[in-house]
């Protein structure tokens, strides 16, 4: 079934006020033109689930977006504080649940695999444990020793940006993969955007490679330069100076909502963001080719 | 020869960070100061090291400087990529990697590391980021480093909340906990090197060249332990300056 | 660390009397190069596990290399009954294990992550558990539900065949996966038999492929056509000849003494057997390419 | 038209089972019967059916007929691949699979499936190859259909081992197991249609053409309830045929 889209479209009909939404990545593949969507299109209440809330959560925080946060980082990565999020949480304004990495994606993974819980090994760290009644201790039955467990987490929509997927839904996805594939089968419904929409027979090329197939996939949309300033591995470079400019804009309730206005609200979409960041930003975060040594997979 | 002035603070933790890493070690890397030791390490007396990001990169071989944990320079070249997951429970819960390295706003008396909040959990005076990959790193990497800028600030007697294990109340109650891996080995600042001692609390072991004992008890937020032989570390070599100034850091971000 | 070696040497070096081996792959890349040097070195009272036993226990076992076979399903894949392990576990000369394939690669992936048990959901299939104490019941902390949990499987060696790697065992696969990167990362030892030992830079290029990293590795053969009669997808067929062949050969003890002496014991090494098996069966199992769609990286 | 004569039993079970199949289900097929039914169904009524194999193959397109589960024209051309432990955890166990097809050696009158071993577990009289996927496939696949040829071995009133559920001792049992499957949906043999009651014990529902319902009952290992209407399969069409004996089995590897 062909499921193509403009993200609009997906986010009017797949995101709703209330909803427990996952926008995954792991710096790599952010889907911020989902976030800026989202924050156009005025959704309330969310609780924002993300291992590193990176500034897609601050931006749609600071919009209004969100009265929770999920997360097991909260930093703007390699630059320092996540400002917004930061002083919610310590104002009291923004509720929020706290994991360690691997406790996050753990419940992730329990999610995506339809269990009700999944193990992981006691960590001897006290004070998480004790301030989130996510995790339980379980005795392990072949040993008699203390296993923590977590809860699967079944987001009601996971938004995933891949590079290259087919009409129908089927993605492909190299460079750093984080939690995708995880968030998108824990997911109730997926929303995927991708830098290419190619044929069917480039993704049957090299079957290996598709990490989300397309019947978990509920829209498709082609996004080009959807992550940015995150970046795309293989399409274009992170923006750095921008995660820096954030760190200052981020400073000002003013120059937050200035920059929601010109950036966001003021644009029609992302394409129309893209082209407003101008050229020497375009050939800024270009990026030359490099080729994977191609495969056999035989004709059987 | 290079005179005293011509390294920073910094520098001699960076330096001796990387100096403690040996030769095959599989290390879990983070950015800024880890990353340039284990690069420096890597470029001088332990070729073999390999580079493991909590992203999912293993045997990176960055031909830039990586700006993120995620920077994609990480990835072109590396020997494998795997997802969060397969990071976490194959490499390092599995007990597959020799090294983390740690920071964190609060390191105690016992080594235990804060990264969450200064204050109140529920009422956080300063909400610090968390605890991202360091509470499991802590736990199952063989050993661990910790690099951090010497100030009474960051390091108090107890800390406010115990993001990642160091020797808890003493190393006793570390063993009993059954973690596998053998804890902190050694807290590298910019003043000094402690390491912990038999009951796993923290002891001064070397200072750094120009660095008086004087200066770590004022900097430390309680009576910092001292070992009967202190040594004091050697000066960076010209050579191991020029790797970080030429090769990794030439725009001097981490390093000013 | 180059550790490129003969398998002849792997074998003598890694595989011991007594050991669990594990010689991964499901019905693809199945190291029978392997199974017949560990027959022609003799080794003695091994606990043989694999998913599917398939034609190489069945040869080992008649072999007399082993006391017991772990299993989840016993068959001569596409052709019927795995007629000697059947006969062995019928007479009662071999001990056996026995599971589900989704309990006994949970057994793998609880051992590849470190884990004391991992937990799978209640099929409503009673007998397994009755005759298996390997499962056990655990009650979920957060529903309060039953939930069975296995526990880890960690074989003191593990056999995985791949189609290349580099000298360091940086090793990449396509094609059916199996519980290949499960069982390389549960062993103590690796054994990695490549059809093609490529220079660094070809893995490099393309990390994302990498299932097994030279870290848990511990002998790197180059072993050109190592899966006959099982195949390499990208390289060459399945014989399926030979294994209806073997569904003959195995009716009779004195045939399946002949075919071990002639292919097995007579033959040096793998390369002569290949070059036994002769030229036309070589032709029929030559197969076409078909190339992978190339991916870029970017020079970053 | 053809006649009575120019189909066999196998293709009446095999044009039975394809017809059960909805467009746009995901299968979780095996090699043989139920092979050819999915890609019969996919070339007639069901163009998007989407098949499944438990060795991690994903939207299959084989090219010629797969003589193992595992057969490398599965994956030429697929849209996915994913490793064994996937297929069962996040396709299978979360629900995302439509249809199981299942076979075993016995099937019992409420459709528990027996693919272990005959006599005792023990000391087994005949040891079978056990239960590879069946005993998770008819656990939580949405719904379940049994193809095998009908006769009174394989159809004992009681299992001698229960590898995989149908009703257990009637479909109040399998309902308070939790399972998530709704359990077998429907029996194809060679002779006719057998569908769980509300209890979840078989009854014929429909026969194929030519065949008595006497036939049934004297292959069957206990009386076979019957139901109140029942009908008469239709006769495989010629295109079906076709299919089966041009496209999909050309050599009569399985039809014959």
């Amino acid at each position: 079934m062909n499921k193509l889209c403009s993200l609009k479209e997906a986010v009017a009909e797949f995101v709703k006020d209330d909803d427990l939404v996952y926008a995954a990545g792991f710096t790599h593949l952010i889907p911020f033109a989902a976030g800026h969507e989202i924050i156009r299109q005025k959704r309330r209440n969310l609780t924002l689930a993300r291992a590193t809330p990176d500034l897609i959560y601050d931006q749609m925080i600071a919009a209004g977006c969100a009265k929770k946060v999920i997360f097991s980082y909260l930093g703007n990565p390699g630059v320092g504080s996540l400002r917004i999020v930061r002083a919610a949480i310590e104002s009291g304004e923004l509720e929020w649940e706290e994991y360690s990495h691997y406790s996050m994606i753990t419940r992730l993974t329990a999610g995506a695999s339809g269990l009700p819980f999944m193990p992981m090994n006691l960590t001897a760290a006290p004070d998480l444990e004790k301030v989130n009644p996510n995790f339980k201790r379980v005795v392990d039955p072949f040993t008699g020793n203390e296993v923590m467990v977590v809860p699967p987490l079944n987001p009601d929509i996971a938004i995933v940006h891949v590079q290259r997927a087919d009409a129908e839904g089927n993605a492909q996805i190299w460079g750093i993969l984080g939690e995708q594939k995880e968030a998108a089968f824990a997911a109730k419904k997926v929303i995927l955007t991708a830098e290419e929409i190619v044929d069917e027979a480039v993704i049957r090329s090299d079957p290996n490679r598709t990490l989300i197939p397309s019947l978990i996939v509920d829209a498709v949309c082609r996004v080009p330069y959807c992550a940015h300033p995150s970046y795309t591995q293989g399409y274009y470079d992170r923006d750095n100076d921008f995660y820096l400019q954030w760190d200052e804009i981020s400073k000002s309730k003013e120059d937050v909502e200035k920059w929601l206005q010109e950036f966001v609200f003021d644009v029609q979409d992302h394409a129309d963001y893209w082209q407003k960041l101008g050229d020497a930003t375009h050939q800024r975060l270009k990026i030359k080719d490099k080729f994977s040594t191609p495969i056999n997979y035989g004709e059987f | 020869m290079m005179n005293a002035k011509s390294f920073s603070k910094n520098e001699l933790m960076i330096v001796n960070a990387a100096r403690l890493l040996q030769d095959g070690d599989l290390v879990f890397v983070g950015v800024g100061a880890p990353n340039l030791a284990c690069n420096l390490a890597r470029r001088t007396h332990a070729p073999n090291l390999t580079m493991v990001y909590e992203a999912g990169v293993i045997g990176a071989q960055p031909a830039r400087l990586p700006l993120s944990i995620g920077d994609p320079t990480l990835v072109s070249g590396a020997s494998a990529v795997c997802s969060m997951y397969e990071i976490f429970s194959l490499y390092l819960q599995r007990g597959n990697v020799d090294v983390g390295f740690l920071g964190g706003a609060q390191i105690d008396r016992f080594c235990n590391i804060n990264a969450t909040v200064i204050g109140d959990y529920y009422h956080p005076k300063v909400r610090l980021p968390g605890s991202g990959g360091s509470m499991e790193i802590a736990a199952w990497a063989n050993r661990c480093y910790i690099m951090t800028p010497h100030d009474k600030r960051r390091f108090p007697e107890k800390v406010d909340f115990c993001t990642s294990a160091g020797f808890l109340s003493g190393r006793a109650e570390r063993e009993k906990s059954g973690v596998r891996g053998t804890g902190p080995q050694a807290v590298v600042t910019d003043l000094a090197i402690m390491v912990p001692d038999e009951n796993g609390e923290l002891q001064v072991t070397a200072l750094h060249p120009g660095v008086e004992l004087e200066e770590v008890r004022n900097n430390t937020g309680w009576e910092i332990k001292v070992a009967l032989t202190i040594t004091r570390t050697a000066e960076p070599t010209p050579e191991e300056l020029r790797i970080l100034h030429e090769e990794l850091d030439p725009t001097g971000i981490y390093l000013n």
